[in-house]
């Protein structure tokens, strides 16, 4: 019932900003940021004292919806779906914050459409029933258009449009192979289910099996992004209003890896591990791939968002070495990722707010004036570039780590892939803060609110770097279970 | 006790100094940033003591787990054995010493705490690197130092060749840590463990001598510690690093970063001598190194520069020991290299002080007279590096690794005449370097002389460089090994082929000799016949060997035309990304298809009509031909 | 001759219908489009009764009843719209009427 | 069956409908056309049809061509639009399109000739059994063709009325 409750608290959050919205801006930000914080509360809460003994699944909560069809309304937590709803919520609630002066027309629309963005995340995050997972990912989908078409920059609209067709294109393999899994389910069984429980285990012959997981492998790979599904990523992001671009990078971008992890392994282990070589060299194409491009960018916001593509390479190279170091490394990378590009995203939001550019030719030397924003944004760089003690160093250690047992080739070029990456993130440091000032800018360094905002990051980031522990351990049983 | 102090201390006064930049003052952040590191050499000292007195091979404190997934686990381990007892020992005295030095140094700094911060931070990183029980451990302060160098080159951002230097010296190092990185996965993948100890157990177990795989495994390692210590082919980013403030240089190269690559060889030494393939290729590395080094020193006019490669070639003798298998020969290079060239670096930097920001040795000249004290310090450390024999640390440090690289079991012929090229080769260029800044005439004004802050470090490593040699001397000159006894529980001793008493006398001789007479070749081109020299140096052939030699043999120039200007210049061709090509192109060609089929739709209807009636007259000749014919 | 009435009566029906088509396809003129319509409807109508002469049955003729009757609606919408044309383009050009060219 | 009282009607009727398809003038045309209907009546009645052919004649040549013919008169086109039919009417137009109804006559044509019974009578339907089919199987189609009756009129009352010079919205003049 807990697992009903923190989608439909962010439901009736959305309605109600919205309406507020017409009158207040103020009161829509506040029911926003209140209704985030207390999901973010109730999971918490959930995290500290899950009922012990209940196994892998924390929670379950499961109610007819179209039984003639097998459509169940069934939502199920356990440790790796707890982990994305305490992100969901913490990076929610951080968008809210951060676009508290930044969106200034419409507002009761945009937090309807930012809380039902996050409410479809959080649907796809619960959902055991493929159809539900299915219209949750559709959900996610619309509100994000009109977040980047309304309130993005210049080229919002082609970014918009584009970022629909790719992911709806995807969208569409995936719901063929759900129905394909659904028929060939009944073919064997004459159950006509779409519950995810029961749709384990299918028997199904390999090619069908193979054609299948395709499906699913292609939705979530085009959501990853992974190489060459990610051409919507860098204008989608670069284009978003910054909260849209924390959701996107920190949140949309981990349901195609939380879709593998969910999906495409545990339903196809033997086409999986078939296709496996192919996966994982596509991940290291995306670390190479994406770094080189993440080093050209002048755009500040495009900079970061091919490091995205960098990043989730490593998702997906992890997602296929079939070990368990790999795939802590992945769920570590999913959150740490969410986190340090998040707070890039921020920062560089944050930057455009004061001089009104993201062309970091035309900055510079702005660590004299903004010597707190730098050193936060060094903090966040270095994360990407895998230093230890950080995060993502350990998510990105324990990745190749057990990337290694699997492929030494495709481990040594991804590897390789954090000298690149040390490239392209110390450019950012070079461009935007070091270096000459040209102009005489007059501006403030960061503000109460960006204080708070950029503080809690920093403290989640280093938290995770030097003490992962408690993270590994709640995705411990899930990932028990995908391994075998 | 606990060891976990002496890196915990630097890195909370870190945090301290960069929480409160704005509001400490200028005497709170002094006292903070020296005072910290003189804490945490306190501890340390005391936790020698303990340690010497204790007769353990080791404290180990375990200050909490890191990570643990799947089989895989690591967790904050803290070890104190004779090796990391004797880096600790340098780090945190040397290091104190130059964060005394550097609040004189950077007194007009607006930046005074940011740039503390940052020193302690690498102080605190290296002695994480030193102390690791595991490898991640010590991969963290791998990094750490890695970082830290960064911040510290780039310190002045403004001026962006500080910058490039800055990045280079982070990108050139993270390649080698990239070999690292890998050399861990193997590791882990063979003995499933990352605890230093039980590696260095298991691996004797796991692998026979010559097994590629651990030869792999070396090479790797290798490579990481190449990386670090800024030797071939990953040198070229060091003489770069002389950009960021003289205290930076001077803790870089005495303290820590460039020697973390022989910390890491000393400490898997058991791993090199599984594998003699690495081991002969480290030997190789160092004595190339050192000889390439010397000759790129002798011609710098930078005299920052000078030391720069002055370093790469001494460090390129711990390789060359190292390589050897005289472990404790390098460690004791390690501890006088040490002291006499931070000394040397301070002494430049007071002297680059004085002159105003001076560094070219050409605007230098005549100093003796006007800075009495630094002259005699800067004898000091020359004297130390140049190998003077007897009386100097450096002189007894080298001449072990020299007359090793001929006796050892790893030794050769070649390593030892390299050696000694080298030998006369410092001689040179630290000598001329000398003359160069204290004889002749005065060409740029003393404004500024350097008060006691930094005077005093610069007495007290004086001091050191010429005593530190004195707990090791070879067998022909009164035979004290306290130094390696000291180190014994860790690193094997040394064994010698050629044990023999005439030709050790022999080649101490020679290497005496050779640094003397490169002394003397100093003075004649500098002092005794300035103009005549210089005429000979100014032939076409020289003078294009001797710009090559300063360019660090273009070393740069050949891994920008192989990997730099090839990568960036397919990242800019390709910044608009090839594959959205592939997309877009796709939506041009529905456009253009719409565009196409949109004329069709004319508004006349007979048009249309006509179209009605080629429809028809198709599907009937279709069904005509697939029924009747 | 001996011809079978069907065929025959076919092939005046075939042939007065494409006349029928080739005229609206060449002509211009608005109301000479709409008389050729008629001329095939006719032709269509033909062809049915010939038919239900052929089956013997009623079918084909309660078709031509029909189409009698969507003649007349035709026509008479046909004109209206003709007329308002006319009124509004001072033409009976059809072409002139392409204003939903794409 | 096929007797000449066939061949002359049907004869009648192709050259009337040539007539009508090649003539400038419209009234002209539309008096081609109602001897066209007739002879098609003659064939119907012929091919056993009679009360299809009285309906021909009654409403078809009657009613719709009368429609025709006051609705052209009403316009009031005159010698001006016959030139103008002259000018458009050139071989470069129509030599293609008649080509191609020509291959598509051809095909027909074809495809009846596949037809190689042997001759026999036509067989007789009474409008009796075309009442019963009517009002029998075929009763929602005669509501429906009613209703098609009612719409035409409706439509053809507002369409056809002009009070005020109003353009439709999907006739106005600004460009699309």
């Amino acid at each position: 019932m807990i697992l009903l409750v923190l989608i439909l608290i962010l439901f009736f959050a959305a309605l109600l900003s919205w309406i507020v919205g017409v009158k207040s801006h103020a009161g829509s930000r506040w029911i926003a940021l209140c209704s985030l914080l207390l999901n973010l509360g109730i999971v918490t809460g959930v995290w500290v004292n899950h009922p012990a003994g209940t196994g892998r699944w924390w929670y379950q909560y499961r109610v007819d919806w179209v039984p003639h069809f097998g459509i169940s309304l069934h939502l199920a937590m356990d440790g790796l779906s707890m982990l994305m709803l305490a992100l969901t919520f913490f990076l929610g609630a951080l968008s809210v914050l951060i676009s508290w002066k930044e969106i200034n027309s419409r507002v009761g629309f945009f937090h309807f459409n930012l809380l039902f963005v996050l409410c479809g995340i959080t649907g796809v995050f619960l959902t055991m029933d493929l159809f539900l997972f299915y219209f949750f990912w559709e959900m996610m989908l619309i509100p994000m258009y009109f977040l980047i078409g309304i309130w993005g920059h210049e080229h919002r609209e082609y970014a918009a449009n584009k970022f629909f067709l790719f992911t709806q294109a995807g969208g569409l393999l995936m719901l063929l192979a759900i129905l394909g899994l659904y028929f060939v389910h009944a073919a064997n069984t004459n159950v006509y289910t779409f519950d995810y429980f029961d749709l384990l285990n299918t028997p199904m012959d390999p090619a069908m099996a193979r054609w299948l997981m395709l499906g699913f492998l292609v939705a979530f790979l085009v959501k990853l992004p992974a190489v060459p599904f990610h051409t919507w990523l860098p204008d989608a992001h670069t284009e978003a209003p910054t909260a849209g671009s924390v959701v996107l990078a920190g949140l949309l971008l981990k349901t195609g890896a939380y879709g593998i992890l969910r999906f495409v392994l545990p339903l196809f282990p033997a086409a999986a591990a078939d296709i496996a070589p192919v996966a994982m060299l596509l991940g290291v194409i995306g670390i190479l791939y994406g770094g080189m491009l993440a080093y050209a960018q002048t755009d500040f916001k495009r900079l970061i968002a091919y490091t995205s593509v960098s990043h989730m390479g490593f998702v997906l190279l992890g997602a296929f070495a079939f070990n368990e170091i790999a795939y802590q490394g992945v769920v570590m990378q999913m959150i740490t990722h969410g986190i340090s590009t998040g707070a890039l995203f921020i920062i560089a939001g944050a930057l455009y707010e004061r001089i009104h550019t993201r062309n970091i030719r035309q900055m510079g030397g702005l660590w004299l004036r903004l010597p707190m924003m730098g050193s936060a944004a060094m903090i966040f760089v270095m994360a990407s570039l895998g230093l230890p003690g950080l995060g993502n160093f350990v998510a990105e250690f324990l990745v190749l780590l057990g990337s290694w047992q699997a492929n030494h080739l495709l481990t040594v070029l991804a590897t390789i892939g954090l000298v690149v990456a040390t490239a392209y993130s110390l450019r950012i440091m070079q461009k935007v803060f070091f270096g000459p000032c040209d102009r005489q800018y007059n501006m403030p360094d960061l503000s109460g609110r960006e204080l708070v905002i950029i503080i809690a990051l920093v403290i989640v980031i280093c938290w995770l770097g030097f003490h992962p522990q408690p993270v590994l351990n709640t995705s411990q049983q899930n990932i028990d279970y995908v391994v075998r | 006790m606990f060891p976990a102090l002496i890196p915990l201390i630097p890195f909370v006064s870190a945090l301290l100094l960069m929480l409160g930049w704005k509001r400490l003052s200028r005497i709170a952040v002094t006292v903070i940033g020296c005072g910290s590191i003189g804490l945490s050499a306190f501890v340390a000292v005391l936790i020698a003591i303990q340690f010497a007195a204790g007769g353990e091979q080791a404290i180990v404190q375990h200050a909490g787990n890191w990570v643990e997934a799947g089989g895989f686990k690591t967790g904050f381990d803290l070890r104190m054995d004779a090796l990391s007892v004797v880096f600790v020992g340098v780090i945190t005295i040397v290091g104190f010493l130059i964060h005394v030095y550097a609040s004189g140094y950077m007194h007009e700094e607006p930046d005074y705490a940011r740039f503390f911060a940052c020193m302690n931070l690498f102080v605190g990183a290296m002695l994480t690197l030193v102390m690791a029980d595991n490898l991640l451990l010590l991969y963290f302060g791998w990094e750490g130092v890695g970082l830290c160098s960064y911040l510290l080159i780039g310190f002045w951002y403004k001026d962006p060749a500080n910058n490039y230097a800055a990045r280079k010296a982070f990108i050139v190092t993270r390649v080698g840590d990239t070999a690292m990185a890998i050399a861990l996965f193997m590791l882990f993948q063979f003995t499933g463990t990352l605890r230093i100890p039980e590696i260095l157990q298991s691996s004797t177990h796991i692998w026979s001598k010559g097994d590629p795989v651990i030869t792999w495994i070396a090479l790797l390692l290798l490579g990481g510690a190449v990386g670090k210590s800024a030797q071939l082919p990953l040198q070229t980013w060091l003489p770069d690093a002389m950009a960021g403030p003289t205290p930076v240089s001077a803790l870089i190269h005495a303290a820590t970063m460039v020697t973390a690559g022989v910390y890491l060889i000393a400490r898997t030494h058991t791993l090199f001598e599984l594998a003699p393939d690495a081991q002969i290729t480290t030997a190789v590395i160092g004595a190339i190194t050192l000889v390439l080094a010397g000759f790129s020193a002798l011609v710098q006019t930078d005299i920052k520069r000078v030391l720069a490669y002055s370093t790469v070639s001494q460090i390129g003798y711990m390789f060359l020991a190292l390589g050897c298998g005289a472990w404790s020969a390098a460690v004791f290079h390690f501890v006088t290299h040490a002291f006499f060239k931070a000394l040397l670096f301070m002494a430049a930097g007071a002297v680059i002080v004085a002159l105003h920001h001076e560094q070219d040795l050409f605007k230098m000249g005549g100093l003796k007279k006007q800075l009495k004290g630094i002259y005699w310090v800067f004898l000091v450390g020359c004297a130390s590096l140049a190998a003077i024999p007897f009386v100097t640390a450096g002189f007894y440090s080298k001449d072990q690794i020299i007359w090793l690289s001929l006796s050892a079991a790893g030794g050769h012929t070649a390593f030892w005449l390299a050696a000694l090229l080298g030998a006369l080769l410092t001689g040179m260029y630290t000598f001329r370097l000398f003359f160069l800044v204290f004889y002749g005439d005065l060409k740029t004004h003393v404004h500024h002389r350097p008060g006691n802050s930094m005077m005093i470090p610069l007495y007290i490593l004086a001091l050191l460089s010429t005593i530190a040699g004195f707990i090791e001397l070879p067998h022909t000159l009164g035979h004290v090994t306290l130094f390696s006894n000291w180190l014994l529980p860790v690193l094997p001793a040394v064994s010698v082929l050629h044990d023999s008493v005439a030709m050790e006398w022999t080649s101490q001789a020679l290497s005496a000799v050779l640094a003397l007479s490169g002394i003397g070749v100093a003075y004649a081109w500098v002092v005794w016949r300035p103009k005549g020299m210089s005429d000979f140096l100014e032939m076409p052939a020289l003078l294009w060997l001797r710009g090559f030699w300063s360019r660090g043999w273009d070393f740069d120039k050949l891994y920008n035309i192989l990997l730099v200007y090839p990568f960036v210049y397919l990242s800019r061709m390709n910044k608009k990304d090839l594959i959205d090509k592939l997309y877009t192109s796709l939506a041009a060609l529905m456009q253009w298809c719409h565009n196409v089929l949109a004329r069709t739709q004319s508004g006349l209807l007979r048009w249309y009509i006509l179209g009605v009636v080629l429809g028809a007259v198709a599907i009937l000749s279709v069904l005509i031909w697939r029924i009747y014919i | 001759m001996n011809v079978h009435p069907t065929t025959a009566g076919m092939l005046l029906a075939g042939v007065l219908f494409v006349l029928g088509l080739i005229s609206i396809l060449v002509r211009r003129d608005i109301i000479f489009m709409l008389l050729s319509v008629e001329v095939m409807l006719n032709a269509a109508g033909l062809a049915f009764v010939v038919a239900s002469s052929h089956w013997g049955t009623a079918d084909g003729q309660v078709m031509f009843i029909f189409i009698l009757a969507m003649a007349a609606a035709e026509v008479s919408v046909g004109l209206a719209l003709i007329l308002q044309l006319y009124h509004q383009l001072k033409t009976l050009d059809s072409d002139e009427a392409a204003k939903m060219n794409g | 069956m096929i007797g000449p009282a066939f061949y002359i009607a049907a004869a009648i009727a192709v050259l009337a409908t040539i007539m009508v398809i090649t003539r400038y003038n419209i009234m002209h045309a539309l008096l081609y056309l109602v001897v066209s209907l007739l002879a098609v009546a003659v064939v119907l009645y012929l091919y056993g049809a009679p009360f299809m052919a009285a309906l021909e004649v009654i409403v078809y040549a009657g009613a719709i061509m009368v429609l025709l013919i006051f609705f052209v008169m009403m316009l009031n086109l005159g010698k001006e639009s016959a030139e103008q039919e002259k000018l458009w009417l050139k071989p470069r137009i129509w030599i293609f399109p008649s080509l191609l109804c020509i291959i598509l006559l051809g095909e027909l044509v074809f495809l009846v000739l596949q037809n190689h019974q042997p001759a026999a009578e036509v067989k007789i339907v009474d409008p009796r059994a075309v009442g019963m089919a009517l009002f029998g199987p075929y009763i929602l189609a005669v509501e429906l063709a009613g209703m098609l009756l009612m719409a035409g009129i409706v439509g053809a009352y507002h369409l056809g009325r002009q009070k005020e010079k109003t353009l439709h919205r999907f006739l106005e003049n600004n460009e699309l």
